[in-house]
């Protein structure tokens, strides 16, 4: 399935929106979405949610034989998989998909395999014959936006949680041992590179860190800035034909800076909370970490936009309203059973009229319930990280 | 047989003299700045970056007037009604032909833009719309004229006259459009015994100087009748006298082209591409060319 | 890179039994060929029209060991639209060698002696069928060696102008196919393996080759050739005319095998 | 590379060079006769060659038309004898593709799209030696290719590497020096305007040595934009020359 | 490009000029375009050529490598080809375009060095059975104007001619384990004999004659074509039928003696031109793409 366009007016309300500095789920320009971070039962197996974007690492190792260039050194293999779990727009034979691919398959490679983040010569078993390879395979679950940085945080989340078994060598015996017998041994990590994106628009006029999918269906281009805590720069990588100045390359790189120092913070609070469940031997694993709650449709978060003018626009709506009252008078009825408006004839479904009505008015904002009088719901469509506002007015 | 082997040549550092070299011209490339003056209009190859006209391509500038544009060296054909042009059909589709043209959008020649057997007037029927292929098919060439340009810069072409129409026996030469010298007419009967068609999109067409005979076949009638030799000797003169002249970038027009035919007299066909004798008949023609201007 | 994982992989380093066997005592000079059959004499010939119900044609042909089938599908729309010519359909040759059909198990992806024999076969066969009966369609011809003992692509012709004269794609005339191996001053028609291959390995003689030749025998046009080794002109040049010959001598096989499987196609006539 | 100096105490480099010098370059227009543009260059032992087609009708699927500007179609190979050790295969893998989709958005951000609504423009780079900078030398060029068939640009593309050894900054980094694991800066920068329209960097640098490094880069690619100008000028002027009336 | 649109009117000029032996540029039935050869142009491999014949442009680099011999054939070396038909010389070869064509120019390439004279593989041997020398000849097509496999095989030829194998020493340790040593030296090296390396000869049948060294328009007038590789001493390696239209027999026989005569006589001006390339030794001026 082709993606779908963004159509011409959505376009043009974000491109504004950027340009009056706001963001469509309300954060700041330089915001991150919620990062949560969550590890599986196994060791080296991670989800990293931002925001909506959900991305899952998971490391494995093998014994293999070394490259002939590098026969002390283990080998780290990275890969990326898009599938089309996650946007319908991701096949592999739609070209556009497999530029991506190739784009985040490389990025990862080089901010975490070029900046030698990992100490692979420890994963030497014996020089020139065996080595561990390290395979770090990342699968997006859903996509909204950023990718890059969602799956450059599991991967390092996933190498710094995983435990490979341990070995022994005598003389010419190699003897993997079992989790059981031995405790599995951690990587040795020297430092935790992660990706920070920074959306450009309007020929880098405005900059925006983490852009969610529809920022980045407008953006001109991306820089990606990959640094670790210790404010070194692993990669930078700027895409999408954008012309920049080199000050704001620089600007990135203090932006990221700060941001990487965060997300490590996280990063460590989350495994380090991983070990303490683990010894305390409470439950872990997935299953823990999705929150136990009541699955109602129609339930919603508070919308994190700032509301206010949209209130007083809503009510100046409703003031400069008419009610047309007309229209509860004479509902205009097409033919029996259709066309009705506001109370009438029982639905099909055999349902009370009440249900109905209570589970909608569950939906709307308290606030703007008005019982009795004109009930007027305006929601506004900013139609950001799936909140659908719909202008709606109803008499009833 | 004969076969010539060789080592490459090194190429001849062009002498730059002073003299008569380019102080007549103004040559920019993408990026210079041609004149900050707001007076003057942009043409092709230039762009205004911060009020400042500036050039896109690497080239000649050229003023009419107040339009600037700068002309490349090289580039595909840009086309303007009125162009004699020389093409060749690539797709046979509803009611139009394909045409390529060396433009950066392949060409259109409408069936309403041809003159069809048996008269200019004639209603163009389904019957016509289905025999399209008979008259042109893939592959074919034509002769036609610029009718108009779409917005988005193709080509509309029309062959309405006799004098354009499907190209019989001879021999195509493609050479940049930029190396084709405007004139007012672009077909040329040489008085060495062949016919040139030079299309302003830098297709050349030599064939044999036509009989009288065929003035009325209209066009959609090509005779497979065998071209004597002599006249297949003067066209493969006049291709490779071409080639020649496009290799050293002389501007190609009937005088260019009947000299430089003249001063491969001496030499055998097949040698005139080689390189040394390549370059002294062009030489050669050069010189007699600046005679006759001087 | 994929691999085939449904089979248990010998180790990474592994040769083929083959290699120890010892070099076959060959000489270079072959005096008697299996059976009564002389130097010029093309194996005995087994061929049968029509045995894939599924293909618009199809044929088998048995040649002493080496055993060949062909179906043919088609006249169907062209899968390549960009091709301009229009005028005359195409036809796409595919020849698969099985993967047991050699001595050396094969791959089951094509590689690149398969791709050509696959253009070689095309090649032979394009001058036979009448393509300009079928614009804008391609007729496809999938080719299974399913044991190689010598002469594949001769044999390859043979049995796919018969399936394609089975699936009625209208033809000039048949093609056949014949191979040969010259060996110094003598030359054996229509090899088996071993005599393809054979004392190769200590010729450092002259004259040695192989020659495959396809040939129109109504028309006497030569549709394919194809020969390497080391040979002086007038030795290929009687080659393949021994090769010619050896393609005439066919030619009632493959005629009657497919004048049968028209009979039996053909409704039982009126009484 | 423990054992390699890659800046000596004298402060030379290990083909000889300062820090901030180039390596020489050699380039040529109009190699191809067919093509509509073509260029050769020579940076040091890196050889390059480009072609471009176009711009003309969008071949293959009809549906990546655009319908405002032209579509910029770039693929990057090198040729199987190319680097010290035989490539199997001359293009097709994830550093070639990365590469041709590098090409391709550089070009994008120079070249005047929007002035050939529904065409293609084809760039076509092949790296006949590899010796570092393999990057870089394509977009140099590609650059004078786009120029060759008369395309409008913005400005030159000119691209260099750099490195950092011992708090210096080494610009156009040869294959011994990039292959040894340091920071390696590659950029694409428009001079005149200095608008970079590619940056690409790799292993670890710390923050407060960016500025230094990616001023030595841009230096560099002056230095470069400098020698691909007078190579443009010197093939107008000649071919001007011949073609005047 | 691969292929050109040839109308009918055309097809029919170039014919009946064939006939009277006048080709579109002036040449007769079996003369060649004039031919560029240069070697040693691409400095990373061990020997490289550089033909251009018309426009048709072909880059050869050879490169040897260590390797294990066949086992068939343990005391031998061996060749390996590969065809690179790159964008450059056609936008048709972009992606896998040029993968078919790659594939035939180099099954070719196989079949005209498949005997035991035209490269002396005994002189690859380095250790019987353990190690031999593997020659990776890739050819580059980089422009294509017609008459491929002719270039291609001058090409091949002058890049045998000009490469250079590093010779080896072997040294055996107590345990018998060997040790291969590269001589440091760049002079201390191995050279190929090429003398019997063919040239490929394609003629194309156009109308009742045949023509050598067809462009891409003459190829397309002509439904098939011969191809044959001769040596010096003038034996054929390698013939085959090329298109999709058939030969009469006769014709296939005067063509082979064409061929025969014609691949004969190439290799001693081919020869002669290398040898005098060498003999400017280092002084000589490169000219590679910068001519």
């Amino acid at each position: 399935m082709r993606e779908t366009p963004l159509s011409n007016c959505e376009r043009l309300f974000l491109l504004k929106a950027i340009e009056e500095k706001k963001r469509l789920d309300g954060r700041q320009a330089y915001d991150y979405r919620n990062i949560k971070i969550t590890f599986g039962t196994d060791y080296g197996c991670c989800t990293v949610c931002l925001g909506k974007t959900r991305v899952l690492a998971q490391v494995s190792c093998e014994l293999v034989p070394p490259k002939d260039s590098r026969p002390t050194e283990g080998i780290m293999f990275f890969n990326l998989e898009l599938s089309s779990m996650a946007s319908p727009g991701f096949q592999p034979s739609r070209k556009q998909s497999s530029e991506l691919l190739v784009t985040l398959n490389r990025q990862l490679e080089r901010c975490l395999r070029n900046s030698k983040c990992i100490d692979t010569e420890s994963l030497c078993v014996v020089s020139g014959e065996k080595v561990w390879q390290i395979r770090v395979d990342v699968h997006v679950l859903n996509h909204d936006g950023n990718l890059m940085d969602a799956a450059s945080i599991a991967a390092i989340s996933a190498l710094c949680h995983f435990r490979r078994p341990d070995v022994a060598i005598q003389g010419r015996d190699i003897t993997v041992f079992s989790p059981e017998e031995r405790d599995p041994v951690p990587l040795s990590i020297y430092h935790m590179p992660i990706c920070v994106s920074f959306a450009f628009f309007q020929q880098g006029t405005y900059l925006l860190v983490d852009p969610c999918e529809k920022e980045e269906l407008v953006m001109d281009g991306l820089l990606v800035i990959a640094m670790n805590k210790h404010r070194e720069i692993c990669s930078v990588q700027s895409s999408g034909g954008i012309m920049l100045l080199k000050d704001q390359v620089i600007r990135c790189s203090k932006i990221a800076s700060v941001k990487v120092s965060e997300i490590t913070e996280l990063i460590n609070k989350a495994l380090e909370n991983d070990r303490q469940v683990r010894k305390e031997g409470g439950k872990f694993g997935f299953a823990e970490s999705i929150p136990k709650e009541r699955i109602t449709a129609l339930k919603r978060e508070q919308a994190p936009v700032e509301m206010k003018d949209i209130e007083e626009t809503a009510d100046e709506i409703v003031r400069e309203a008419e009610a047309p009252s007309e229209a509860v008078h004479s509902p205009v009825i097409v033919a029996t059973g259709t066309g009705q408006v506001g109370e009438g004839l029982q639905n099909t479904w055999g349902l009370e009229e009440e249900d109905a009505e209570e589970e909608f008015q569950g939906g709307m904002d308290g606030k703007e319930k008005k019982k009795g009088t004109v009930c007027v719901c305006v929601c506004v469509c900013v139609g950001c990280a799936g909140f659908t506002h719909e202008t709606i007015v109803q008499l009833v | 047989m004969a076969v010539d082997m060789r080592l490459p040549t090194v190429r001849k550092q062009i002498s730059l003299s002073g003299s008569q070299s380019t102080d007549g011209k103004h040559l920019v490339v993408p990026g210079d700045v041609i004149t900050s003056d707001t007076g003057f209009m942009r043409g092709h190859g230039t762009y205004m970056d911060d009020e400042k006209l500036t050039a896109s391509v690497a080239g000649e500038v050229e003023r009419v007037n107040k339009l600037i544009c700068v002309r490349p060296l090289k580039t595909r054909f840009n086309g303007e009604v009125g162009d004699v042009v020389v093409g060749r059909i690539t797709e046979v589709q509803q009611k139009r032909w394909k045409v390529e043209t060396n433009s950066r959008l392949d060409s259109v020649l409408l069936l309403s833009s041809v003159n069809l057997p048996g008269g200019e007037l004639r209603r163009r029927s389904a019957e016509d719309e289905l025999a399209m292929r008979d008259y042109l098919q893939e592959g074919d060439l034509i002769s036609a004229e610029v009718q108009s340009v779409f917005s988005d810069g193709a080509l509309s072409l029309h062959t309405r006259s006799l004098k354009y129409g499907k190209l019989g026996q001879g021999v195509l030469v493609q050479v940049s459009p930029s190396l084709v010298k405007r004139q007012k007419t672009h077909f040329h009967n040489l008085p060495c015994g062949a016919s040139i068609i030079l299309g302003n999109n830098g297709y050349i067409w030599l064939y044999p100087t036509p009989g009288q005979q065929d003035e009325e076949a209209g066009g959609y009638y090509t005779s497979l009748e065998p071209v004597p030799l002599p006249d297949r000797e003067v066209i493969s003169r006049l291709r490779n006298c071409l080639l020649a002249l496009a290799a050293h970038k002389v501007l190609l027009y009937d005088t260019s082209v009947l000299y430089c035919y003249e001063s491969s007299l001496s030499h055998q066909m097949k040698d005139i591409l080689k390189p040394e004798i390549m370059d002294e008949i062009v030489m050669e023609t050069r010189q007699r060319l600046l005679e006759q201007e001087g | 890179m994929p691999v085939d994982t449904k089979r248990v992989r010998g180790p990474d380093e592994s040769q083929s039994p083959l290699v120890f066997l010892p070099p076959t005592a060959q000489t270079c000079e072959v005096l008697r060929r299996p059976g009564d059959r002389g130097k010029g004499d093309v194996r005995p010939l087994f061929a049968r029209c029509g045995l894939v119900s599924q293909a618009k044609g199809s044929a088998y042909i048995e040649a002493g060991n080496t055993k060949i089938m062909c179906s043919v599908y088609g006249p169907r729309e062209t899968e390549r639209k960009d091709d301009t010519d229009m005028k005359s359909g195409r036809l796409v040759c595919d020849v698969r060698l099985a993967p047991f059909s050699c001595q050396k198990r094969g791959a089951w992806i094509q590689g690149s002696e398969e791709r050509d024999l696959s253009l070689a076969l095309s090649e032979s066969m394009q001058p036979g069928v009448c393509l300009h009966r079928y614009p804008r369609s391609q007729i496809e011809v999938n080719v299974m060696v399913l044991e190689n003992d010598g002469g594949v692509l001769a044999h390859a012709v043979t049995c796919a102008s018969m399936a394609l004269a089975d699936a009625g794609i209208e033809m000039y005339d048949v093609v056949l196919g014949c191979a040969l191996r010259q060996d110094g001053d003598s030359c054996l028609v229509d090899p088996d393996f071993s005599e393809e291959r054979g004392s190769w390995q200590a010729g450092y003689g002259e004259n040695q080759g192989r020659v495959t030749v396809a040939l129109l025998p109504n028309f006497n046009q030569v549709s394919g050739l194809h020969a390497d080794g080391e040979m002086r002109e007038d030795t290929l040049t009687a080659a393949v005319r021994t090769c010619m010959d050896g393609c005439h001598k066919l030619y009632p096989v493959v005629q009657q095998a497919i004048l049968r499987a028209v009979k039996r196609k053909a409704p039982p006539p009126e009484k | 590379m423990a054992g390699l100096e890659l800046l000596s105490d004298q402060g030379y480099r290990l083909d000889g060079r300062r820090a901030a010098e180039l390596r020489k370059v050699q380039a040529r227009m109009g190699v191809f006769a067919q093509a509509d543009g073509s260029a050769y260059i020579e940076q040091g032992n890196t050889r390059a060659l480009a072609v471009v087609y176009g711009p003309h009708e969008v071949r293959g699927s009809r549906s990546k038309t655009l319908h405002d500007r032209a579509v910029i179609n770039c693929q990057y190979s090198m040729a199987t004898f190319s680097t010290a050790e035989r490539k199997r295969r001359p293009h097709g893998d994830r550093k070639s593709s990365e590469m041709s989709l590098h090409l391709k958005q550089t070009f994008e951000a120079a070249v005047l799209t929007q002035l050939y609504p529904r065409s293609q423009i084809d760039i076509y780079v092949k790296i006949l030696q590899s010796d570092g900078g393999n990057y870089s030398a394509c977009v140099n060029a590609a650059t004078l290719a786009l120029v060759d068939a008369g395309i409008p640009m913005r400005d030159y593309v000119c691209a260099c590497t750099a490195g950092f050894v011992e708090d210096t900054p080494l610009a156009d980094l040869c294959h011994a020096e990039e292959s040894g694991g340091g920071t390696t800066l590659a950029l694409a920068l428009l001079p005149r305007s200095e608008n970079i329209a590619l940056v690409q960097m790799d292993a670890r640098l710390h923050q407060d040595h960016l500025d230094a490094l990616m001023e030595a880069a841009m230096m560099a690619c002056k230095g470069l934009s400098k020698v691909l100008d007078s190579v443009v000028r010197q093939h107008l002027q000649e071919v001007s020359v011949l073609t005047r009336e | 490009m691969a292929t050109v649109q040839v109308s009918e009117a055309e097809k029919v000029y170039v014919m009946h000029g064939v006939r009277d032996d006048l080709r579109v540029d002036g040449r007769g039935c079996e003369d060649y375009r004039h031919m560029e050869i240069e070697t040693d142009v691409v400095s990373n491999t061990d020997g490289s050529a550089k033909v251009s014949l018309g426009h048709t442009d072909i880059l050869v680099g050879i490169k040897a490598e260590i390797g294990k011999p066949r086992p068939m054939v343990p005391d031998e070396g061996y060749l390996e080809f590969f065809v690179d038909c790159s964008a450059n010389a056609t936008p048709e070869f972009e992606g896998r375009g040029g993968e078919e064509l790659g594939v035939e120019l180099s099954n070719t390439l196989y079949k005209v060095f498949n005997n035991r004279h035209s490269l002396d593989l005994r002189s690859l041997c380095i250790c019987p059975g353990e190690h031999c020398w593997v020659l990776y000849v890739d050819v580059l097509l980089l422009q294509c104007d017609g008459n491929l496999f002719d270039a291609m095989s001058i090409a091949i030829k002058a890049a045998l001619f000009n490469t250079r194998i590093p010779k080896v020493h072997i040294s055996e340790d107590e345990e018998g384990v060997k040790e291969i040593e590269l001589s440091d030296d760049p002079y201390d090296c191995m050279r190929l004999n090429v003398e019997n390396v063919p040239c490929i000869v394609t003629l194309c049948k156009i109308a009742h004659r045949h023509v050598v060294d067809a462009t891409l328009q003459e190829k397309a007038c002509s439904v098939a074509s011969l191809l044959i590789s001769v040596t010096h001493k003038g034996m054929v390696t390698c013939v085959r039928k090329l298109g999709r239209g058939s030969l009469d027999p006769d014709s296939i026989f005067e063509m082979t003696e064409t061929g025969k005569r014609v691949g004969k006589a190439l290799h001693a001006p081919l020869m002669e031109l290398l040898q005098k390339e060498e003999s400017l030794g280092k002084k000589r001026q490169k000219v590679g793409f910068l001519a």
